[in-house]
């Protein structure tokens, strides 16, 4: 029988996100699913509301990119109350809640901000270096955790050093003037040896700023960010930017098909399903990626 | 009138208080004194700083100087709450109450019967109706109070005060809408209030009512002191001497003959003109050089055929004409642009913009006639607003001050100003001598003659039959929101208007005109 | 005054959109659904009957998402992590907003400044201080939580009327009775009409102002509270834009955001209306992100056209009958 | 010229005056100035650069809530216009990309004018509407994408130069005087006071309120049109869902601050753009201080709160300093 399945998608605040929106859609019409979408804008209580009116609904199961990692219990509980199965997309949730959902497809932000580090460390070598930071939205867990990933690798070596960080919303406008600032505070770039966006979008607005101040990113500043959205590839092409974490907008594929197993046979999937980090640079052919990408939504 | 020979101890007394707004001393040193039991009117011009002094007694305005004893004790009211905690109850110039207020809200304001905290509106609602009885006033007394007219919110505010008051009542300018039959009423309850020994304190324009109603009189002017009297033994014109400082010229009546204002030529023209459930369908002709009194008692629906005939209200029905051509009167702009002007009767709400200088407030109906794109330079601005702030005497003469600083007079000139700037051929006057004082009065009634002469037309509302009888070459008397009687040349006189207000049988037959 | 005709087209305007809606997805006409609505909305229910009441008296309050985000951290840090009784924690957290709202009406009514904007820094300074408290979202383990979140008072046909609907409902009618019924409601919708007046008249504008702002925050900290119970978890990003769906809610519900007039049962109807609204977007499921935000406004408009379009109608022989003026 | 600059700014340039020197004690480097590329380069013009949308924002809005009204939409607006200037960029002349994206503004304007001024609604909701829908109408354009372009003469309306002096900034500055000619250079300015100060009187003197409230929301479209069109270009693509996030907010904070009343009334161009002024040469100080961003919106609501204070008229001390200053002017 055709499943019906309710997705409660947190909104659509970046291409990232836009794309991850329709990559679902097209896995589902691969599938032949029936995938009703709900955009919560951003709002965890619009989360909740949506997955209730699923329930209400009798659909057959419920993906969830929560907004936030705590605060869905009891509306789980409900969901198990009656007996709908909850797969979570591209973030997890309070550990409190292990046994409220079937699986989580997601990366590992603390990790991709551990590759992040890791290859800039590798990159710079034992010169020291003075890193500036543009952070995601104050309080977003994503932004927290690609942090904490970035400072445990860099905290490994003596000579790399965060000397600013501030947060740049996640927003290309944000990040290009913030950037400035930066730029202006460090004797005009000259004391800066790599940004480290928490997300390619402020990336692109930050290599902005960094040309207007006449500076050439990816020479005279490295730059590391995570996505991998296409415009990345095409300043990786122009030599502007070093290197990209690959975050992956096809969550719903796998837990199209976990679902589909356990409905049909009652496989039960492991707890996590991880989806992989893969660290991009200048060497890895931006153009395929950019090309492979661009008809994605992004 | 008599008044005991015992001085006993004053009410209240006032000594020395000053006052100033910035530059303008409103009042400088000024002393009064009140006794129980006595009705004082407070006079003098617009302007002269009576509602000053009375916001500073009541604690409204903070005073630069001087004391307040209330019953011999000094007292410092820091708020009209602490004045009325004092017993010190006031009714102020401008209608004070909240229109979006049932009428017994606003009569039990911060003083509703309750039980158990909670207010008893059953209870409420009986207290106020009797409280209104009183005044000859039954309505409906849950519905908003911005429903009804100015004057019934005007008896509403006294009701509340007198209700209010335990020792000092205040009543600044409070008959200034009333008509004849309410203002007895009130005296009625004055005198009465005054027999318990609570003082009263009166303001207003009309001497008549001065004298018929006050014990003494404390005249200022320009925010000074000029003297307190007996009002028995101070003859008017020594009293309007005192308040202006100067002879007051005479006016004269110079009513047009009934044949002369036949030959006039027709300004404008209403033929059966009139809207469903508002003003009666009604024929009117105003021709250039006249003036047309409107009279009426209040909610005859004066108000409603001046709106009708300037615009402001839609007509369902009939035809305006303007120099004998048809127009279409819609909205005020077309009024404007006609030649038209109107003075509202509520100053506050439809007439000043009280934030913008008594200069802009005079340029705006001629800058809206003008339209956009012909702005008047600061140039033309100026001596628009330097002509009539002298023209009409407006105090203080200064173009550049906040309308809604000036006092209640003195923003009616300000009003006039606006339209007369506009040179308009038809002037719609409603109440334009409300809250005036008998200098500009007299001033005002002479240009309107003065105006006629020019060939403006005119049509005034006053709710003063001396003054309409005065100046009107025709009377238009209505009457439950129907024209009924029109009255001309020598049949202009108070007793006729009065009769066809009042008549209700008799004049029955001309309902069938309209 | 009291905005009985308004508040009835408010209701029929919702009855009628509920019946559509159930028209198209029958499942919305279930006690479920109405139970869910009460739930979701539990919150908002609960702010925007504080913002009743500062609308009213011709004010707003931007601060109230902010001081519901602020609440749950407080909440979530001081049972999990200084070891405080929720309970004690609630109080605290309640005296804390109301001291909060005081302030804000005082720095108003003193200073006489506009309250859009003192409000407007009421908001920044609540959600920086919860950012200060904690960035990340902290789960709350309490035994209170999950006892009060499992209760529900079970409806026929499935629904669960909640504990936190329950409240919800609570402050809704005591809100009303305390606006229409006590002397300081009548002192709130005098503010509303003119604060110069009503000063005049003997109220103590001051006062009532510090009072109004001090119960907006209050009933934003019990929303917080609230809000805390439905998620089990203090989040300093929680509740972003609640002030304006409070204030859309109120003014949806027919209060003037001029002062002076409106209900809180209004409000309450207006609160519905916009679950209502989302519960539909939801049921539909087919609408992008896009779609939903143009659906959201189209709704929103032909909701407050066709009220508008009512009270006009309902207007307009009352008006011809006493000549009032307009 | 007390039309343009009333004598009332005093408290504001203060206010200025003051955060710049809180910038200069964080950040020692604050009023350096070099030419790069023929283009000022300095925090000073960065504050210039970045306070334009807001600076944009606020002379429409400040004519709205002039009338009484207030206008949220205009973030929404930002990104449609920006969205559809985007979306043109690479396949049509500026010209065109332009008169679309103003275009779009003008029609945003004219429908909350209508609902406010025709159909009566509070505007306060009835910009709400769009608020909502509007940023939805955006991302329908865009598809929730980042739609970039690399026309040169869009990009150059972001990053050029003129005289130095950045485009955005030289536009901005162009608005104003434009504004400020049509505005006090015709009635406008003096109907729409009227009209805000007492709207029920000024119908009576023959004031076509509806048509001036019409007129200022179209206006205020059209400054979020080319506000949202330089932030386009600015980042060189369209970000429906986040250019002009809030922005509206500041607009309006940055209207207050130059003391115009959201009840209505007097107003001063100047003054709001000033505002604007005042929330960006804050905005770039906390960027460049070096506090951790928790610490940004606690530092945002102290200092507008302190300026508020500061511009009180009950605050005794500061009022008479000023009317002193003013009773010594001839
Ligand atoms: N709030 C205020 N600010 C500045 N000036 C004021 C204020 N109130 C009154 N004035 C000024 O004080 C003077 C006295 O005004 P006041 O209202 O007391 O006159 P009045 O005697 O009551 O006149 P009227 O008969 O016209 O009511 C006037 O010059 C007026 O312009
Ligand atoms: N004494 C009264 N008792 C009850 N209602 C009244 C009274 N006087 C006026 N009204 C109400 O006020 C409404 C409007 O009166 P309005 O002031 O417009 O009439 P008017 O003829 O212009 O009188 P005026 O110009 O003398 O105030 C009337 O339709 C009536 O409903
Ligand atoms: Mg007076
Ligand atoms: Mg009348």
């Amino acid at each position: 029988a055709e499943l019906t399945i309710g997705f409660s998608q947190i909104g659509s605040e970046s291409g990232w996100r836009a794309a991850e929106t329709s990559v679902s859609k097209q896995e589902a019409s691969k599938r032949k699913v029936n995938l009703k979408i709900a955009d919560a804008q951003q709002k965890q209580e619009n989360q909740i509301k949506a997955i209730r009116s699923f329930i209400a609904q009798n659909v057959d199961a419920i993906f969830l990119a929560p907004v936030v990692s705590t605060g869905w219990d009891s509306v789980l509980k409900e969901a198990k109350e009656a007996k709908i199965p909850v797969v979570l997309l591209d973030r997890d949730i309070d550990p409190s809640g292990k046994e409220l959902y079937l699986t989580a497809v997601t990366s590992d932000s603390v990790h991709e901000g551990a590759v992040a580090g890791d290859w800039l460390a590798k990159t710079v070598g034992g010169k020291a270096c003075n890193i500036v930071e543009l952070q995601g939205t104050v309080g977003a867990s994503v932004a927290a955790n690609r942090k904490k990933g970035f400072d445990t690798a860099i905290a490994k070596h003596a000579n790399l050093k965060v000397v600013r960080s501030q947060t740049g919303d996640f927003t290309r406008a944000k990040g290009k003037e913030v950037m400035e600032s930066f730029i202006k505070a460090e004797g005009g770039g000259k004391n800066i040896c790599a940004v480290y966006a928490h997300n390619d979008d402020m990336m692109v607005g930050a290599i902005q700023a960094m040309k207007e101040a006449g500076l050439k990113p990816g020479k005279d500043i490295l730059t590391v960010s995570i996505d991998a959205v296409p415009d990345i590839f095409k300043a990786m092409i122009a030599g502007e930017a070093n290197a990209t974490v690959e975050l992956t907008p096809n969550m719903a594929g796998p837990a199209f098909d976990a679902v589909a197993a356990f409905k049909e046979k009652g496989t039960v999937p492991p707890k996590w399903i991880q989806t992989e980090s893969r660290l991009l640079t200048a060497a890895d052919n931006p153009q395929k990626e950019y090309d492979s990408k661009k008809g994605l939504g992004y | 009138m008599e008044t005991s020979l015992d001085p006993g101890p004053p009410l209240l007394e006032v000594r020395g208080i000053s006052k100033s707004f910035g530059a303008v001393r409103a009042l400088q040193e000024v002393d009064f004194t009140l006794r129980a039991g006595e009705i004082h009117a407070l006079l003098g011009e617009n302007g002269a700083g009576k509602s000053t002094l009375i916001k500073v007694i009541t604690g409204v305005f903070p005073r630069d100087a001087g004391v307040i004893r209330l019953g011999g004790e000094e007292v410092a009211p820091r708020s009209a709450k602490a004045a009325l905690q004092a017993g010190i109850a006031t009714v102020y110039q401008e209608v004070n109450l909240l229109p979006n207020l049932s009428v017994a809200q606003n009569l039990f304001l911060d003083r509703q019967p309750m039980r158990f905290g909670i207010v008893r509106e059953g209870e409420m609602r009986r207290r106020a109706k009797a409280l209104l009885a009183e005044f000859g006033l039954d309505i409906d007394v849950a519905a908003p109070l911005g429903n009804y007219s100015v004057a019934v919110q005007h008896v509403t505010a006294i009701a509340r005060a007198i209700d209010l008051s335990a020792r000092v009542l205040i009543l600044d300018e409070p008959t200034a809408s009333l008509d004849r039959h309410e203002v007895e009423i009130l005296f009625g309850i004055m005198r009465q209030l005054a027999g318990r020994g609570i003082g009263i304190v009166f303001v207003s324009h009309f001497l008549d009512q001065v004298y018929e109603i006050s014990d003494r009189i404390t005249v200022l002017r320009n925010g000074r002191l000029v003297g307190e009297r007996e009002t028995a033994s101070l003859p008017r014109l020594e009293l309007i001497r005192m308040m202006l400082g100067r002879e007051l010229a005479e006016t004269t009546s110079t009513r047009a003959s009934a044949g002369e204002h036949q030959a006039r030529e027709v300004c404008a023209s209403f033929e059966n003109y009139g809207k469903a459930g508002y003003v009666a369908p009604f024929n009117l002709e105003l021709r250039h050089g006249e003036v047309v009194g409107l009279a009426g008692l209040l909610g005859s629906g004066r108000t409603e055929t001046a709106r009708l005939v300037f615009g402001a209200e839609r007509a369902d029905r009939g035809q305006a004409r303007v120099e004998g051509a048809p127009v279409r009167l819609q909205t005020p702009r077309d009024g404007v642009r006609h030649g038209f002007g109107y003075c509202p009767e509520e100053r506050k709400t439809d007439g000043i913009v009280a934030e913008l200088t008594v200069r802009e407030n005079i340029v705006l109906a001629l800058q809206a006639k003008r339209g956009l794109h012909r702005p008047l330079s600061r140039r033309e601005q100026d001596e628009i607003a330097a002509r009539y702030v002298r023209m009409l005497d407006i105090r203080p003469p200064d173009p550049e001050r906040p309308v809604g600083l000036l006092s209640g007079g003195n923003q009616q000139k300000v009003l006039l100003a606006r339209w007369l700037a506009t040179s308009p051929r038809l002037l719609v006057l409603d109440e334009p001598t409300r809250g005036i004082d008998v200098g500009a009065h007299a001033e005002i009634i002479r240009l309107i003659r003065e105006l006629c002469d020019d060939g403006l037309a005119l049509l005034v509302i006053s709710s003063e039959l001396d003054e309409i009888v005065t100046y009107s070459d025709r009377v238009v008397v209505l009457r439950d929101r129907a024209h009924v009687e029109e009255l001309t040349g020598e049949a202009i006189d108070v007793t006729n208007v009065l009769a066809a207000i009042a008549a209700d049988g008799a004049t029955l037959a001309h309902e069938g005109r309209a | 005054m009291k905005g009985l005709p308004p508040v009835l087209i408010t209701a029929i305007v919702l009855v009628a959109g509920f019946a559509a809606c159930a028209a198209q997805f029958p499942n919305i006409a279930s006690t479920r659904v109405v139970g869910n609505l009460l739930t979701d909305n539990a919150f908002l229910g609960i702010v925007a009957t504080g913002m009743t009441f500062v609308i009213i008296s011709g004010g707003i309050d931007l601060s109230v998402g902010s001081v519901i985000g602020f609440t749950t951290v407080f909440v979530a840090l001081a049972s999990e992590r200084w070891g405080v009784p929720p309970l004690v924690a609630f109080v605290a957290i309640l005296a804390l907003s109301a001291a909060f709202g005081a302030a804000m009406g005082a720095v108003i009514h003193v200073f006489d400044l506009p309250p859009f904007i003192v409000t407007l820094a009421g908001m920044f300074l609540a959600r920086g201080a919860s950012f200060l408290l904690s960035t990340e979202s902290v789960p709350i383990t309490a035994p209170v939580y999950s006892t009060v979140s499992d209760f529900a008072l079970r409806m026929p046909g499935g629904g669960r009327l909640t504990a936190i609907a329950i409240i919800m409902l609570a402050i809704v009618i005591g809100g009303a009775l305390l606006l229409h019924l006590t002397r300081f409601g009548a002192n709130v919708y005098a503010l509303g009409g003119s604060r110069a007046t009503a000063g005049l008249m003997g109220v103590a504008v001051g006062k009532m102002t510090v009072k109004i702002y001090m119960l907006s925050s209050l009933l934003a900290g019990l929303a917080g509270i609230v809000f805390s119970f439905y998620t089990s978890a203090g989040y300093s990003l929680s509740a972003v834009g609640v002030e304006l769906d409070s204030i859309a809610a109120v003014v949806i519900g027919g209060t003037l955001l001029t002062g002076g007039q409106g209900s809180v049962i209004g409000t309450f109807l207006g609160v519905l209306i916009q679950g209502m609204i989302q519960t539909y977007i939801n049921f539909d499921g087919t609408l992008s992100s896009w779609w939903t935000k143009i659906a959201t406004g189209v709704l929103l408009f032909a909701f407050i056209a066709l009220q508008q379009a009512l009270v006009t109608l309902a207007r307009r022989p009352v008006a011809k009958r006493a000549g009032a003026a307009s | 010229m007390t039309a343009l600059l009333p004598r009332r700014g005093l408290a504001q340039i203060f206010a200025l005056i003051v955060i710049l020197a809180i910038d200069r004690a964080v950040s020692p480097q604050f009023f350096d100035l070099r030419l790069q590329d023929g283009r000022l380069f300095g925090s000073l013009i960065d504050v210039l650069n970045r306070g334009t949308p807001v600076a944009l924002l606020s002379l429409g809005m400040v004519l709205v809530i002039a009338t009484r009204g207030i206008d949220l939409s205009v973030g929404a607006v930002m990104a449609i216009c920006g969205a559809i200037a985007a979306s043109l960029a690479d396949s049509h002349g500026l010209p065109v990309v332009l008169a679309a994206a103003l275009g779009a503004g003008l029609v945003c304007g004219l429908w909350n004018g209508f609902l406010v001024a025709v159909l009566g609604m509070q505007p306060i909701v009835a910009t709400l509407i769009l608020m909502v829908a509007g940023r939805g109408i955006a991302q329908l354009i865009t598809e929730g994408r980042i739609v970039t372009f690399s026309s040169p003469d869009l990009v150059w309306l972001g990053n050029g130069a003129i005289l130095g002096l950045p485009v955005p900034v030289a536009i901005a500055l162009g608005m104003l005087l434009l504004t400020g000619a049509v505005v006090r250079g015709s009635a406008l300015g003096l109907l729409i006071e009227a009209t805000g100060g007492n709207a029920r009187a000024s119908e009576l003197a023959g004031v076509g309120t509806r048509a001036m409230i019409l007129a200022v929301y179209v206006w205020c479209g059209v400054c979020a049109a080319l506000a949202g069109v330089i932030a386009a270009a600015d980042i060189m693509g369209a970000d429906a869902n986040n250019a002009g996030l809030w922005l509206e907010l500041d607009a309006i904070l940055a209207v207050v601050i130059g003391g115009t009343s959201l009840f209505g009334g007097r107003f001063s161009l100047v003054l709001a753009v000033l505002g604007a002024l005042i929330i960006q040469t804050m905005n770039t100080g906390i960027l460049l201080s070096g506090y951790p961003p928790e610490f940004n919106l606690l530092v945002k609501a102290v200092v507008v709160l302190a300026v508020l204070l500061l511009q009180s008229p009950k605050l005794s001390g500061l009022a008479g300093i000023a009317t002193r200053l003013r009773g010594t002017k001839p």
